[in-house]
């Protein structure tokens, strides 16, 4: 066990409850504390990666903006996680973005038994 | 009856309406309408194919706002049109 | 025209659906119809707390209501029962944090409206 | 179309959020009105009918107590819609409980139909 | 690893953990520990044969509160319970 | 000895976790062990408002927080941003409605206690 370490699980759509802009506000408070962050996108988090948005249009702070500055604010690792069911929708979207590396749900177990500390949004 | 649909728990709007009485009189103004807003615009097809009597129905701002594809397969409405659909087919129920 | 009752009991941050009855709403002006009334209830009283900080770059939803309330005289009706529960209104009386533009009042004023025999009235509930 | 009628969807179990409690008090609030109310268990609403709740010893406000006091406050009918699944847990709740008249599902459907004002919780 | 599970999402559940890694290394103190809370008594059962490896419990106030029936299936545990297990089974992850 | 830090990011009345949470501090305080503090974010910092009318016969959530805060000297704290947001603080000064007995911080505050490296710290989120 590592410490100074925190995984941070986003499971949440975007813009439809506050759940996807929670994560992301603990995500960068934890790194500007300067613990090493882990963030994964999984379950209906992974649709936080449709990358055209209309939220400028519909004046919403965009979630994928802000997800891909993650890496201006030290944040460790963005992980996606490979849907269990087949779910084109999401499996499109995860297939057409790049700001997230794609890991299957093994390597999540791995992540959360090498961790002290995890949140879930 | 138009049914406002917001969640993604597909159980809750299964025992709301059956399909059978997606058609009443198979007078097709009695047709159930279901508007898929919210977290339930990713289920938008299971819906569909869940209740294929019902007219089925996505809120594009919704829709667009999540970035999701506008294809044909999908019926998009607009907020004028959802409030002409509330006028036209009460009661509106929201889940 | 149709007057449109509407009914909002989700939180301004968990749902979205806040923002659903405010477009909602304007699309009705637009179209010409009337807005008697929009009850808050549940969780929806804490669209009344005039100190919630807006997301920046985003329209607050409290200034939309207001202009709702303005331009088609609707009123903005706070259940007193579920804003006692909140913590906006307390022995009776308003908490500075809420809003002037809302009343606070009884379930009554809500349900009141809905038993008018008036076939072109809707209810609907965000 | 009958005007001063209610109908008032309760869908969600007890205790663990406010929607059942919520749904309650629209239905007092609506049958003080004047208001002829049906309200109906569906869905995960069915498990409020769970009689020995262990409400009292945890110091919470007993839902079903307050169901089985509708009819002191003038509430037309209470009702519960027969689980369309096969779960034993909620179906044996429902058939050892007397306060809710049993309908199915097309009964709902009706009563869903014939109402001008519905509310959901 | 202790998972707090208090929805009823149960595919919440799955995308978190798969049946295969409830139980590492053959160890039984690396077991996957299930804790249903809130809404999710209502699907210990489910949950149980879902993830057959793991150790279901349930909160047995949550289960008392919603009046469900006490009986040998279902192994029930007290607060003090959780606390000695989390302090056993970190990272507690909650659901 | 075991310390606690303790996350809660659910409303009072939406959710049973915050009463989860205060019956598990009660249960690890028994026991022995140590909070070290309970950090309110989310609409968790709800828990805060003292003005919320409990409901009858119930015990109020917050007296049992504060109690919580009096036995183990852990600190009740309340994350600015979600407060603001929440209008439970505003130009960074708590509103009326806040209890005196919580502590409005940064998520550093919360962040740092996890940052030390002790193996008997386990945090938990309700």
């Amino acid at each position: 066990m590592i410490s100074g370490k925190i995984l941070i699980l986003s499971t949440h759509a975007p813009y439809f409850s506050n759940f996807a802009q929670d994560a992301i506000e603990a995500a960068l408070g934890a790194s500007n504390t300067g613990l090493s962050v882990s963030f994964v996108l999984l379950h209906d988090g992974a649709y936080q990666l449709a990358s055209n948005a209309d939220s400028g249009k519909q004046k919403r702070k965009s979630i994928y903006k802000q997800l891909k500055a993650f890496e201006l604010y030290d944040i460790e690792a963005l992980y996606v996680v490979t849907p269990t069911d087949d779910n084109t929708l999401v499996s499109d979207i995860i297939e057409s973005q790049t700001i997230a590396e794609v890991i299957p749900q093994s390597t999540l177990e791995a992540l959360m038994r090498d961790s002290v500390h995890v949140l879930t949004f | 009856m138009l049914i406002n649909f917001s969640s993604k728990d597909l159980n809750k709007l299964k025992s709301i309406i059956d399909d059978r009485a997606c058609k009443t009189d198979n007078d097709p103004l009695c047709k159930t309408t279901i508007l898929c807003i919210g977290d339930a615009i990713y289920h938008h097809i299971a819906i569909r194919d869940m209740f294929p009597s019902a007219r089925v129905l996505v809120l594009r701002d919704d829709y667009l706002l999540a970035g999701l594809p506008d294809t044909a397969e999908v019926k998009l409405i607009a907020y004028e049109d959802w409030v002409s659909l509330s006028i036209e087919n009460t009661p509106v129920i929201t889940v | 025209m149709t007057t449109f009752v509407i009914f909002v009991n989700t939180a301004p941050l968990n749902s979205i659906n806040g923002r659903h009855a405010i477009k909602f709403c304007q699309a009705a002006m637009a179209a010409g119809h009337q807005i008697q009334q929009i009850f808050f209830y549940g969780d929806g009283v804490n669209h009344a707390n005039c100190h919630a900080l807006p997301v920046s770059g985003e329209t607050p939803l409290l200034a939309q209501w207001i202009d709702i309330k303005r331009i088609s005289g609707a009123a903005l009706n706070l259940c007193i029962t579920a804003a006692e529960k909140r913590g906006l209104v307390s022995a009776g009386n308003q908490q500075e944090s809420v809003s002037e533009a809302f009343s606070v009042c009884g379930m009554a004023d809500y349900f009141s409206a809905l038993h008018q025999n008036e076939p072109t009235l809707v209810s609907i509930q965000f």
